[in-house]
């Protein structure tokens, strides 16, 4: 079986010993293979997204993940299912790593009752109980303390996993994920901290958000390590390393350098407060897809017509994914009042007029 | 059998931690320091550190977590030293868990106790006397329950915690040293009370007053001043906030055909504002002789000085003129 | 003159920052940005970074921030991306901002706007839709505004601006880019809007319509339609929650004999509700013909699908239906 | 005119030039005098709180502050009032400090029209404007964003003063002290952090509440120092050079080493959670006020005679003034509904019978 070491890129630490990190990382034919199809799937996602949202069929907020996809694919070749994962809004790529077609996915988007949330939920709230993705959520920095109780729970439990807590640099300075770093430290809970650092939170710039834009420094006395996160194989060794130390001795710091294509949501063009060169350069030097790309055609693990089939295939399964979705029932009118308890037992649910109230 | 508000709490906590390995307390100094107010006492020496847990002061972080640990297949109770603190980390309490549900169609859920003192204590002023119980009571998502009596906090705390829903919890600090004579029935281990439903505490014929917590003993009080002036009045102890039990409280009015309303939160959106809005709605209108009277806490920051805060709740003798005036007397 | 409500909100912050040097407006993406929905056009350019302050994404800290700056003696207009994130802050509106005049003896008060989107928007869902209209109208020591249009926008922000109280300023999304044909007047440096007087919208014999915000634009569609069945509704813009301007409601009823509310929140304890209370508790309840319905938002959190939202908050047709039952009809 | 040079404890510095501190101070015998009278004034409020709490005079929360008197009497001496100055529950220090009579402060706890905040706010509500004094803050945490809003109004308002923020070292885990702290750096507001690290939160160490309990680095990129802060001289020179910092360069993050002789509150024994050795141990040796007494003795500037007569006096004149408080006229009921607004309009108050609203 053909492997291929690769080199990584350097990584800076801090309050860790940094010889314990690999320098290099062994992949094969079958995971580039897979990671390419996987990154290439999300990106298709968005850029099917983006379309739909511009003819007003995907509504409200909805935050896209091109030029990040890296690290959604590379987390989850260094983790199972059994790690709990939990993010914010810009949650597409993990919905889809985790387990959501892309079909449910944008069935959510377009508000259909076979969306992953009935629809309830749209773009920001994809979850999945049963892969141990708590979400989507909208609240910038909420999610942190919440993935700390995840980390909490499996501790209590004495499960050997991780939680990966996913957050922004803007949402770096939410004094909550302070709190819950002290709570995380002082209990020695596995509970992985990772600043997706894309350079701008909204339209700010970490430096006018952050005094110290050192994310992984920011768990103070947790441990920190950052990485180049548009190469997928740093990610992934990154994550198995994380995984082995956060059961062994607690939390851990990351922060994956990266980058957003688009603007912040689909609201924003995304070029008032950075230029043009800037998106361009980093799709030109640190495309996640296409370093994946290469290190396929370099190595001759595929060709270029086997590449272009493939991606042919997915953008076809994406698109028609999505015709599909379009097609699906919209959530009937009853379905406004299920779901804010559960089924064990009946309790009055209120309408807009009283006389439609149900027992629900 | 004997037993103050405090005990009632305590026992239900530490039967509850007993019966399921998943029910943890967490807060600050609920462990090492038996609780800020005692209420915690033993708990932390008899269930040990991987159930009864210190956290730092800080809200927004061990609610969310709290949060977490219930999605994650746990059974929190969190306690809040008291809900004004909560106000830090009430978006975990709404955000985070009432709505979960809800978002994720079904898909996500946890089941956790948020309690507490709510309300106005005795001589701790305005930041520590807030009543949240209507502002909990409209997010839906959440049970709200205000027990007033042990048996109350016996069988409502069993109740929540058991529950699988966000259940928000609200004591009262006046209320957790007064001793009752209760009916050694509330010992049973499986002791519950019925969530959305209230308890009349005594009948009366000529008025209702309604009431939750610690109103409930004014009412009482006014109660028996009511019969000396020869007024039979209703107590009801509202027990649940949400759901609200229509059908007692529609049933005792129908009955009495006067209402008063009781409570020690202000006065805007309040209970008794929702028990206004549930006459106006419902066939109780009818039966009305007279418009519901509301006595609330003043619409001021609660005030330190005692003859200052002796005056900002009601009191038996607001009671008693209220329900004169709604019987025409 | 045909302005939109996110061009009143924008010239009345222009004009005011322009007007008092105490006045700044502090925020997340208020500065370079222009705003997340452009509400803060220009005004940076215009008045530069010691006026226009752009926050990190910290509820907690900037809203505290621009507590203690009112405190100081500077008068911040501190916007919300929108009111659901000032749930990570509500602590400082309410324990460092509300309470203080009362707490400190009057020695020490802050004179501060607390000012973004409330409510449901469109297509953001649960943790982006929370109306906290009830919510800050029960805080003694807050004054509520909610405005519908141009007018009451530029009015009641100038107002809000002016005053020495802590003002919280309910926006409404929907409503930013809506165009209306406004009076010249309201364009006067120095149109102020009374704090505490509704607006009749609509003059009617036949039933009262209360309502805030969005909802006063789906009351007067359903207006409209009931004149077409022969019923003159009266609409009331309640422009101001906290304190209600009890006597244009009254005059109303005492007048039509029939009232319904409509609101976009929650139902518990909401402004209906308080409605219904102020209905028992003056006069109005003797010229009630009928007892008053609430329209609400359904009591669950906000769902993302089109064909659930829209059914989500009141629509016209249901203020018909209401209005028709109310007025047996 | 005599003076005196003493040698200061050291310092513990972060990211700050430790050759910038002074190693020395110079004080006279009327400045020792008075920071003793000071000192006396304040432990001897405070020990009359307490009769008067164990008689029920006082209600509610009382916490009391001896063993920190050095504290507030140092910062004073190194400011002015045009400097402000916020703090959490434990404020009857700062209260007298800025201008407060014992009279009036005991008023005010025992919840008289004549306390400082005419009864309503009770022991954890001082306040005092005019000397800029901002409270008195019942909700840990909370006091610091408001302080730094306080260093913001200054700095906008061009004034040469600093903003002096007190909280305890169970506060400091507060995430919204991050976020204040954060902005305090990218703004450069003359805020100056203070944490009086007296070694528990109400019954819980240091070391179970912090991950990090070296409260002087805590402010992350903000320079940091600590001292020993029962030594009222350290204090002082400490709060000259924050001032000067503070206005020059921006935000300043100060450790106060001291200790409660106390439990946390009236309710608290204080004695579960530590040993009445440790207790012992700093009242024989860490004392403030034995600090300066012993300094005017070795140096004659009184003898222990005159030094017993002020203190005689000083308990007198406390004794007296509360006593004289005792004496005055509660709040009347119609206070119950004043100070919610301003007087410039007038808006209807509601009270807990409707009849009994009125319009103030
Ligand atoms: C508490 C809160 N405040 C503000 C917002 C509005 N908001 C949503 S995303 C965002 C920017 C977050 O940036 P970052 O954390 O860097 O994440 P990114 O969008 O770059 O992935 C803001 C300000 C929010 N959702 N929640
Ligand atoms: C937000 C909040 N949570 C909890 C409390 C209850 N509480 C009051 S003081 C205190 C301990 C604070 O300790 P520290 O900050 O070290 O100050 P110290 O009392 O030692 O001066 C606690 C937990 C509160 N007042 N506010
Ligand atoms: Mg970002
Ligand atoms: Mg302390």
């Amino acid at each position: 079986n053909f492997t291929l070491t690769v080199k990584l890129p350097p990584v800076t630490t801090h309050k860790f010993d940094a010889t314990l990190l690999p320098t290099e990382a062994v992949t094969s034919k079958e995971e580039l293979m897979k990671y390419f199809n996987d990154m290439f799937t999300i990106r298709r996602i968005e850029i099917t997204s983006d379309a739909y949202y511009k003819n007003a069929e995907i509504r409200g907020f909805c935050h896209l993940c091109d030029g990040q996809e890296g690290i959604y694919v590379g987390m989850e070749a260094g983790v199972t299912h059994d790690d709990c994962l939990i993010t914010a809004y810009r949650d597409h790529g993990q919905a889809f790593m985790r387990g959501e077609t892309p079909h449910a996915i944008f069935a959510e988007m377009f508000g259909k009752i076979t969306g992953t949330s009935k629809g309830k939920g749209g773009s920001m709230h994809f979850y999945n109980k049963t892969t141990n993705f708590y979400g989507g959520n909208g609240i910038v920095g909420a999610q942190v303390p919440v993935g700390v109780g995840l980390a909490f729970a499996l501790k209590y439990q004495k499960k050997p996993n991780i939680s990966m807590i996913m957050y922004g640099d803007g949402a770096a300075n939410q004094g909550q994920i302070a709190e819950a770093a002290n709570i995380a430290a002082l209990w020695k809970l596995p509970a992985i901290f990772i600043c997706e650092n894309n350079k701008y939170g909204m339209g700010t710039a970490i430096e006018r958000a952050s005094a110290n834009t050192d994310f992984y420094t920011r768990g103070d006395t947790i441990p920190g390590i950052k990485i180049e996160a548009q190469n997928i194989l740093a990610v992934r060794e990154t994550m198995k390393l994380a995984k082995k130390w956060g059961v062994e001795h607690g939390p851990l710091w990351l922060e994956f350098s990266t980058y957003r294509y688009r603007g912040h949501s689909m609201s924003d063009p995304g070029v008032s407060y950075r230029n043009k060169e800037e998106i361009d350069k980093v799709r030109a030097t640190r495309d996640p897809i296409e370093y994946v790309k290469h290190l396929i055609l370099d190595n001759k693990l595929a060709s270029e017509a086997e590449i272009e089939d493939i991606q042919d295939k997915i953008k076809d399964d994406v698109n028609k994914a999505a015709a599909e979705a379009k097609k699906d029932p919209v959530p009937e009118a009853k379905e406004l009042l299920t779901d804010v308890f559960s089924h064990n037992r009946k309790y009055l649910i209120r309408n807009v007029e009283l006389k439609d109230s149900a027992l629900i | 059998v004997s037993m103050t508000v405090k005990e009632a709490i305590n026992s239900a906590m530490d039967e509850e931690i007993t019966r399921d390995s998943r029910v943890f307390l967490i807060g600050e100094e609920v462990a090492q320091y038996n609780g800020a107010y005692k209420v915690s006492k033993d708990l932390w020496a008899k269930h040990g550190s991987n159930r009864i847990w210190d956290t730092p002061i800080t809200e927004a972080g061990f609610t969310g977590i709290a949060a977490g640990a219930s999605l994650g297949g746990l059974k929190p109770i969190c306690e809040f030293m008291t809900f004004n603190f909560a106000m830090q980390s009430i978006d975990h309490i709404v955000n985070s868990t009432a709505k979960i549900r809800y978002m994720s169609g079904g898909k996500i859920h946890g089941s956790i106790v948020f309690r507490g003192i709510n309300g106005p204590a005795a001589g701790v002023a305005a930041q520590h006397s807030q009543c949240f119980a209507s502002w909990y009571s409209s997010v839906p998502g959440l049970i709200v329950l205000s027990p007033y009596d042990p048996e109350d906090a016996r069988g409502l705390l069993k109740a929540a915690i058991r529950e699988d829903e966000p259940v928000v919890f609200l004591e009262n600090e006046i209320m957790y040293n007064k001793k009752f004579d209760c009916d050694d029935k509330i010992l049973d281990k499986d002791f519950i009370l019925p969530i959305g439903k209230a308890k009349i505490m005594r009948q009366g014929k000529d008025i209702t007053i309604v009431a939750h917590s610690r109103m409930v003993g004014v009412s009482l009080e006014a109660a028996e001043e009511l019969a000396k002036k020869g007024i039979e009045a209703e107590v009801i102890n509202l027990r649940t906030l949400k759901p609200l039990d229509t059908e007692t409280i529609i049933n005792s009015v129908k009955k009495t055909n006067r209402i008063v309303s009781v409570e020690d939160g202000w006065p805007h959106g309040g209970i008794g504002a929702e028990i206004c809005a549930l006459m106006m709605e419902s066939e109780a209108f009818d039966y009305l002789d007279a418009p519901l009277e509301r006595l609330t806490s003043a619409d001021v920051p609660a005030p330190y000085a005692k003859s200052l805060e002796e005056i900002f709740t009601p009191r038996a003798v607001n009671v008693v003129n209220a329900c004169l005036r709604v019987c025409n007397k």
